[in-house]
């Protein structure tokens, strides 16, 4: 039980970093949070979560064909889990679907509007039904469990017809996923882009189905049922000894759990598809000639490479190998290699094949991440919600429930005091979200927030209710000043003394020619209008008959002169009085600057200062520490700013 | 300097914060939980009303200044009003706040600021000097009871410093980097230690409803401790 | 405000000693369990903690334990004695302690990082000591800014130590006669001589009254099942004899019964226990369902009053009978006109003791008051009253504890010994078992010029029993017999 | 059905007609020519248009192209963009849900997101269809000083785009893009150098809905043939398995040979199922 609570308490830490971040996604949109771009559209979220996910939740299908299709009971006992494995898979595709769409609250749409010449159509409603018809197929468990027989049995009754309608769906859906990428052939790499695409899916999402319960059987029985996979010493080892000298009885003979002949079966039809997938794309690539990009040696090529290793290299020499197939170890590797061959394949086809076309690079962002693996955390639990209170699988760890365990002097160690004091699963779960929401919150709140620079426009400029002082952060970087607002008015001359300064304009004041300029105060921003110039150009009665093109500024900007291409200087070399504060040898592109709010506001106060200093006699009036109180600020200021000062 | 000025104003700040609400969230959380889940029936039946009074008269403790602790316990309210006020509203606060989460609080003019920061330094020295001096103080208090009260000092003296040059023996951004990390300290002690009272001190009056024990509960235990046929 | 100022200065100007000598009481320990006690505690600690709901409320007190320390001034005990071991918070926090240090993980933590805490067996020796020397009152409880509920604690505490083996001698005797004897009650009293006390109390009262009457027992279907402290049978004929005096002038004589198998209110369990007080209380139901009554109606017992009030519902749910104190019955009675009390029969002045169950912790503050205005001329309050009341110094099981009796005189009701003083009343009316024994032992302990009475020993004289003698007769033959 | 001919000769690369769609399409200006230093292609949500250099002194404008087939409005799965009869391809803001299948399966990639917003939409050029149907001329045709622009009938545009080519001595190449690629689109272009680089294709590329269309039509026949299929075969091994058990409990053993086991009967049907699958995915 130790292993299972362990294992919960990750999920849950994961799933909640997953909320945290998909508040993000819903608080400050989706590019802030993710690293998406007009070039790679479609990033972690659809690819891995939707297709990959979608693909490897087959298992519902596949198991339902063998079962009740082709009447193999032997694989009846896998028929609820692979079940509950479709619909969770589903589930989780649907959940992180609605974070990935643009408009989430819009996911209704495509109920009552109809494309159908859309692929994407097609796979929304194919989805949509056969989760659906998962759910109905669960039902009979449920309803059992909860007691209400009559709903059940009428469920179990119709078991077959849903089986049938869900296997046509699965099938056109897992083709239609394929179909998808039909419409970019000038843009996905020739490795990967193909007319049989469709096809392709369908069979690899298939055998990787099979091969993904046989991985989860396994896992389960580590966590809850060793012996009926691992048999009753439970030994693991990859390789076994030849059946020739396990035969010779030279104790080496290895009992193996009831449940393994019927893995090892599943797992036989799962590489056989895969094998007939791997040979398919091949003779694809010969046939369409894409071959030369496999020996290009490009990183695609040996991506495509693993990927094809992965998915049916590797499981097949595990499971057709004698020596390796009978381990459960061994059988599990297989499986997770498939998965992963499988996750691979479909990341290929829908991120990395376009890197080439788009001339761009993606990598998921941190709020990518966390979603996509909180939402897998969170099917993982309710995994194991299901299968703890529901009879999915076998149940005979049930009856071997120990009790708690007695509580023993040994109050000390972190994990007794981890699963007695925090006994109930509330409180480890609450002590979980204290950890990991903040966590998740502290990293990523500080990354995104700033990513959609819309703050910036707000006031920089806060006040008291008295409204004798104001406190004022010109850039917005947290480094503020108290200005003492009472003061100034009255030494001014009163009421009427307002406009003496406050012809200036605050950042955001939109009715000031400063704004022009100086839109975001704290953002780079473009000064010269070319549109104006071409504009005016072009309108000038003056130039009329000059051919306003780009080679035209030459008609007003001579050479030689001021505003001309040859004299053209960056903005620092001019407003180097206003920029002393910051070091703008940092590289960054000249256009960018002009004059900050904080540098706007120094030139406006501190001459004034200084020449007030001298009316009242107040050395100290001009200085930086005056208004910054800092004497930090004061040295930096005897160095940079006024060295001709003193 | 500037960059861990940044780093603590920043990120720092967001999770200590947030290392707070969490926290305190799972306090109320977990009480009403428990009021809604394991009283279920009798969730109606708790004394809210009592609560909200009993919490309430406790805001302004004028009937609740008794003889023997008169000084303790005026010292001890005005230091609370102190630090409510001060910490949420005072000018640089607010715009903090107001970057930060939106909020839109109104701010008190700097000299009422200085006055209660002032006057909260002197009540929890007066507290400190309780707890080191009379012996019944003494008594009950632990290493963690002086330690929260040198944190608690910690931002109200740095942050006054901070404010007032001429008094600051120590460079503007030492001090401001100890005000800071040590509200950050506190933010995290908050819901870990006895300062969760923040929040519970409104919980802890249910006891007319924990008085109603769990039914069967005392069997339960004389069976896990002495076995079934347990006696008296 | 005006609560603590009459009280006496009890704390000597000079500082209390802080660590006084350590006084272990094992003489009232049944006998003190020697081996492996720590790990003992922590484990019952742990089992209480799995099945009760002790957890949430250790969490939020730990987490809010300010230890302020204005419980200090309300603490009647700590005011005698000065012993800052008193200290109800000081008392909470050693549990409280506990529980951080071993069942919560920022205790886990801190141990790892400071010089962590440990339970040792002198800590529990203390507990033992100080958790018996706290008379349960919960009037510390009023003045905690965060409303902590140290009774409760203390309550808690009790039930830990008493798991482990530690119980007064006298509690535990009593309990395990009342739970697993042949009598079914605290004092041991057979059924036959509950039967001869009957008797011989009906005789008293015809002799008294003028009318012949014979006390229900076992009788089925009856409104009220009635149960007092079954002390009060050998000690307090006075009050059983005026609550049959009250039942019989209202016309209820055919309402109301005793049963015969389980005939104690008297439930321990309220002061150190959840498993015997659920027990008890379960035994109690049991007998009234067996009579098929319909109220279960208490007599003048403070504890019992309210742990039948508070904890039959609790632990019942659904089917609990209602529970009534006399004192409400008898109050009932007046309101509707149903008995007449001559006013002019008591002429002492009159004053009125507030059990700390019934009062602070219960329900029954006014009731008392506007029975006694009802018939007595000279009545004074005491102050502090009502809620705010000081203990009598027995509360919380301590007064059946005889071992204890020095501290009960010199220590625990040494206040209230100086409160009877000042309020120069004549007759003090203490409507609980617990008090009454107490306060009569203060009064002999520090002679002082009052006696202790019952309400209903009051009401036995002044009331007017249809076709029976007057009261004002009563009062001159009882005069005529002392002469 | 409108369309646009491009004149690549005589564009000079002023991009009015860029600042022309950013005032028509209310965008912000700033950001606009932010983007235009910051992007690839310098379209974004800001800037539906822009201006590139093809060549040494050859400017060509990159926006929407209007396919006559446009694989956007094929791909969109709530049917939010259409092709309107006039020539247009436009969006429906009020049906999106931001999906963004149509910035995947552009050939062109000319849809652009919002990506700053919280609420995005996708943006792309609509030919300024509000001023198409009042009879006007789109924005950026209107604000072309050179006349590299023209708008007017399609099939118009295209004889005019021949007399150019025949009448120019060559300086033409013989080509109009946006004739046949891609099922033809309603934006021409005519010039006399290679446009590749603002993602022209080979000519004789096929229309995308033309490829998938055929597919996607037969969605219901494949769904019903692989139910249907899968009954059959359900069938039979249903009846397989009864003549089996009857077989079994009448202990006869002299038609053994056709009897299977079920690993047989597994192995059987194999190649059948994966047959069927063939099927429905080519």
């Amino acid at each position: 039980m130790r292993r299972t609570r362990t294992l919960k308490d990750i999920l849950w830490a994961l799933a909640m970093a997953g909320l945290v971040a998909g508040m993000f996604r819903l608080w400050f949109g989706l590019g802030a949070t993710t690293n998406l771009t007009d070039a790679v559209p479609w990033g972690l979220w659809k690819i891995l979560n939707m297709i990959a996910g979608v693909a490897i939740s087959t298992s519902g299908f596949t198991i339902g064909f063998l079962v009740y299709v082709l009447k193999l009971e032997r694989f009846r006992p896998l028929m609820k889990p692979a079940i509950l494995l479709a619909f969770l898979g589903y589930g989780c595709s649907c959940l992180a679907l609605l974070f990935d769409i643009g408009l989430p609250f819009r996911f209704w749409h495509p109920f009552l509007m109809w494309n159908e010449h859309s692929f994407l159509f097609e796979v929304f409603w194919c989805v949509i039904l056969y989760f659906t018809v998962t759910a109905i197929e669960l039902g009979p468990t449920i309803f059992e469990k909860l007691r209400i027989e009559r709903v059940a049995e009428y469920l179990h009754s119709i078991a077959f017809g849903v089986v049938v309608v869900g296997i046509s769906l699965s099938s056109l859906h897992h083709s239609s996923l394929g179909s998808l990428f039909l419409v970019t052939p000038q843009r996905l790499h020739p490795l990967w882009y193909s007319s049989l695409l469709p096809l392709f899916f369908i069979i690899s999402a298939m055998g990787a189905g099979m091969m993904f319960i046989v991985l989860i059987k396994i896992l389960y029985a580590r966590l809850y049922n060793r012996e009926s996979v691992f048999g009753p010493k439970g030994e693991e080892t990859i390789f076994l000894a030849p059946l020739s000298e396990r035969k010779a009885g030279n104790g080496n003979h290895r009992s193996v759990g009831r449940d393994m002949p019927m893995l090892i079966g599943l797992a036989s039809i799962a590489v056989s598809i895969l094998g007939v997938f791997g040979i398919l794309q091949i003779i694809d690539l010969l046939v369409s000639g894409s071959w030369r990009a496999l020996i290009a040696g490009t990183w695609e090529s040996w991506l495509f490479g693993l990927e094809m290793i992965l998915l049916a290299g590797l499981p097949s020499f595990l499971v057709w190998n004698p020596r390796t197939r009978r381990s459960p170890t061994a059988l599990g590797m297989a499986a997770f290699s498939a998965c992963s061959g499988l996750m691979l394949n479909r990341l290929d086809v829908g991120i990395f094949g376009y890197f080439r076309n788009a001339g761009a690079f993606y990598f998921p962002s941190l709020a990518e991440w966390a979603l996509s693996i909180g939402v897998i955390a969170a099917a993982g639990l309710a995994f194991l919600f299901f299968v703890e209170n529901f009879p999915i699988f076998d149940e005979e760890w049930r009856n071997r429930r120990k009790d708690m365990g007695v509580f023993r002097a040994s109050f000390d160690s972190l994990s007794r005091v981890w699963n007695t004091a925090l006994s109930s699963g509330l409180e480890r779960t609450t002590v979980i979200a204290v950890l990991v929401i903040p966590l998740a919150w502290g990293i990523m709140y500080p990354m995104y927030s700033r990513a959609d620079g819309i703050e910036a426009i707000e006031p920089a400029v806060g006040l008291d209710i008295t409204r004798t002082e104001l406190c004022i952060d010109g850039n917005k970087t947290g480094v503020t000043t108290n200005f003492p607002h009472a003061d100034h008015r009255e030494r001014l001359g009163g009421e009427s003394s307002c406009r003496s300064c406050h012809h200036m304009s605050l950042p955001g004041d939109e009715t000031t020619a400063c704004f022009r300029c100086h839109r975001q105060m704290v953002q780079s921003t473009l000064i010269f209008d070319h549109t104006g110039h071409t504009r005016a150009v072009a309108e000038s009665e003056q130039l009329k008959g000059i051919h306003p093109s780009n080679h035209s500024c030459a008609v007003c900007h001579h050479e030689g002169e001021a505003k001309s291409a040859e004299s053209s200087k960056p903005c620092l070399d001019c407003h180097k009085e206003d920029t002393a504060w910051a070091e703008r040898s940092d590289g960054e592109d000249d256009l960018a600057y002009a004059v900050s709010y904080m540098e706007a506001m120094h030139n406006n106060c501190i001459p004034c200062h200084r020449e007030k200093a001298e009316e009242v006699d107040r050395k100290t009036l001009g200085d930086c520490s005056t208004c910054h109180r800092s004497l930090v600020a004061r040295q930096i200021v005897s160095e940079t700013l006024v060295p001709d000062d003193h | 300097m500037e960059a861990w000025l940044d780093f603590a104003r920043g990120p720092l700040f967001a999770f200590t914060f947030g290392i707070m609400l969490a926290g305190l969230c799972r306090q109320v959380a977990l009480q009403i939980y428990f009021l809604s889940v394991n009283k279920g029936r009798r969730l109606k039946e708790v004394p809210w009303m009592t609560m909200v009074r009993d919490s309430l008269s406790w805001v302004i403790p004028i009937r609740h200044i008794e003889p023997g602790t008169k000084i303790f316990s005026i010292a001890s309210f005005l230091m609370h009003i102190g630090l409510i006020i001060v910490p949420l509203f005072l000018l640089d606060h607010v715009v903090r706040w107001e970057r930060f989460l939106g909020l839109n609080l109104p701010a008190i003019g700097k000299g009422v600021a200085d006055i209660l920061t002032l006057l909260t330094i002197a009540c929890s020295l007066l507290l400190l000097a309780y707890r080191t001096f009379r012996a019944r103080h003494r008594m009950v208090s632990g290493p963690m009871d002086y330690f929260l009260l040198m944190l608690l000092l910690l931002p109200f003296v740095s942050g006054y410093l901070a404010a007032h040059p001429a008094i600051n023996p120590a460079p503007w951004d030492v001090m401001m980097l100890t005000h800071i990390l040590s509200a950050e300290a506190l933010f995290i002690m908050v819901p870990a230690s006895k300062l969760a009272h923040v929040v519970l001190f409104f919980f802890d009056r249910i006891s007319a409803v924990h008085w109603q024990l769990r039914p069967g509960a005392g069997d339960k235990v004389a069976e896990a401790l002495f076995g079934e046929e347990a006696k008296i | 405000m005006e609560t603590a100022t009459v009280l006496p200065a009890a704390i000597p100007a000079t500082e209390m000693t802080e660590t006084p000598s350590r006084r272990v009481f094992p003489y009232h320990l049944l006998e003190r369990p020697d081996d492996e006690l720590v790990d003992r505690f922590l484990e019952a600690f742990g089992r209480v903690l799995e099945f009760t709901d002790y957890k949430p409320l250790l969490d939020s007190y730990r987490r809010s334990n300010t230890k302020c320390n204005r419980c200090a001034v309300a603490c009647p005990v700590l005011q005698a004695s000065g012993d800052p071991k008193d200290i109800p918070c000081y008392r909470t926090n050693l549990l409280l302690d506990i529980y951080e240090r071993y069942f919560t993980l920022d205790g886990w933590f801190k141990s790892r990082l400071t010089n962590a805490f440990e339970l040792t067996e002198e800590i529990i020796d203390e507990m033992g000591d100080i958790f018996y020397r706290c008379t349960a009152c919960r009037r510390c409880t009023r003045v905690c800014p965060l409303g902590f509920d140290h009774g409760l604690i203390t309550r808690l505490g009790r039930y830990l130590l008493s798991l482990i083996g530690i119980v007064p001698k006298a509690l535990q005797v009593s309990v395990q006669e009342q739970l697993e004897g042949e009598t079914h009650n605290t004092s041991k009293v057979p059924r036959a001589g509950l039967i001869d006390v009957l008797e011989f109390l009906a005789e008293e009262m015809e002799e008294m009254l003028g009318v012949e009457l014979e006390f229900p027992t076992d009788k089925v279907d009856r409104d009220y099942v009635f149960f007092c402290a079954v002390s009060d049978y050998l000690m307090e004929p006075d009050t059983l004899m005026g609550n049959a005096a009250v039942l019989y002038a209202s016309g209820d004589w055919d309402r109301w019964t005793i049963g015969l198998c389980n005939y104690d209110g008297i439930n321990y369990g309220l002061f150190y226990s959840d498993w015997h007080l659920e027990n008890i209380i379960k035994q109690l139901v049991s007998e009234v369902d067996r009579l098929r009554g319909r109220n279960i109606l208490i007599g003048e017992c403070g504890h019992a009053s309210r742990a039948a009030h508070d904890f039959v519902p609790t632990f019942m749910g659904r089917k609990a009978p209602p529970v009534l104190n006399f004192m409400e019955y008898t109050l009932d009675c007046i309101r509707k006109g149903r008995i007449t009390l001559d006013p002019n029969v008591i002429t002492e002045r009159v004053t009125y003791h507030d059990p700390c169950n019934i009062a602070r912790s219960g329900w029954i503050i006014e009731q008392p008051r506007e029975i006694i205005r009802s018939f007595i001329g000279d009545f004074v309050e005491m102050t502090p009253k009502g809620s705010d009341n000081l203990c009598c110094g027995g509360g919380g099981g301590l007064v059946s504890i005889d071992e204890m009796h020095e501290f009960r005189m010199e220590i625990a009701g040494k206040m209230k010994a100086e409160q009877l003083r000042q309020t120069g009343a004549e007759i003090v009316v203490a409507p609980c078992a617990n008090c009454k024994k107490q306060l009569k032992e203060l009064v002999d302990y520090y002679e002082l010029p009052c006696r202790v009475m019952g309400l209903h020993d009051l009401i036995l004289q002044a009331i007017e029993i249809p076709g029976g003698i007057s009261p004002m007769e009563r009062k001159e033959q009882a005069a005529l017999y002392a002469i | 059905m409108k369309g646009i001919l491009v004149d690549v000769t005589k564009c000079s690369g002023c991009e009015r007609c860029v600042a022309a769609c950013i005032t028509e399409n209310d965008s912000d200006p700033v950001r606009a020519h932010m983007d235009r230093v910051l992007t690839k292609d310098g379209l974004s949500e800001n800037r539906l248009l822009s201006v590139l250099s093809v060549d040494d002194g050859r400017f060509a404008r990159k926006s929407c192209m209007h396919c006559l087939e446009p694989s956007c409005v094929s791909a969109c799965l709530v049917g939010g963009i259409t092709k309107t009869p006039e020539g247009p391809v436009i969006y429906d803001p009020d049906k999106c849900i931001g999906c963004r299948y149509c910035m995947l399966a552009c050939p062109f990639t000319i849809p652009r997101y919002e990506w700053q917003e919280t609420t995005p939409f996708m943006r792309k050029c609509e030919m300024c269809f509000e001023r198409v149907k009042d009879g006007l001329d789109p924005a950026c045709v209107e604000a072309c000083p050179h006349g590299a622009l023209l708008f007017g009938e399609r099939d118009d545009l295209l004889r005019v785009a021949y007399s150019r080519i025949a009448s120019g001595n060559d300086v033409y190449l013989p080509r109009v893009w946006g004739e046949n690629e891609f099922g033809g689109t309603s934006v021409l272009y005519i010039s006399d150098v290679d446009l590749s680089p603002i993602g022209w294709p080979e000519p004789d590329v096929e229309s995308i809905p033309s490829m998938t269309e055929p597919l996607i039509t037969k969605t219901p026949i494949i769904g019903m043939s692989v139910a249907s299929s899968l009954l059959g075969v359900n069938w039979i091994i249903r009846r397989r398995m009864k003549l089996q058990n009857e077989i079994a409990g009448s202990g006869e053993t002299t038609i053994s040979t056709e009897a299977t086991s079920p690993a047989e009967t597994a192995g059987s049907v194999g190649p059948d199922r994966s047959d069927q699958k063939g099927g429905e995915g080519a």
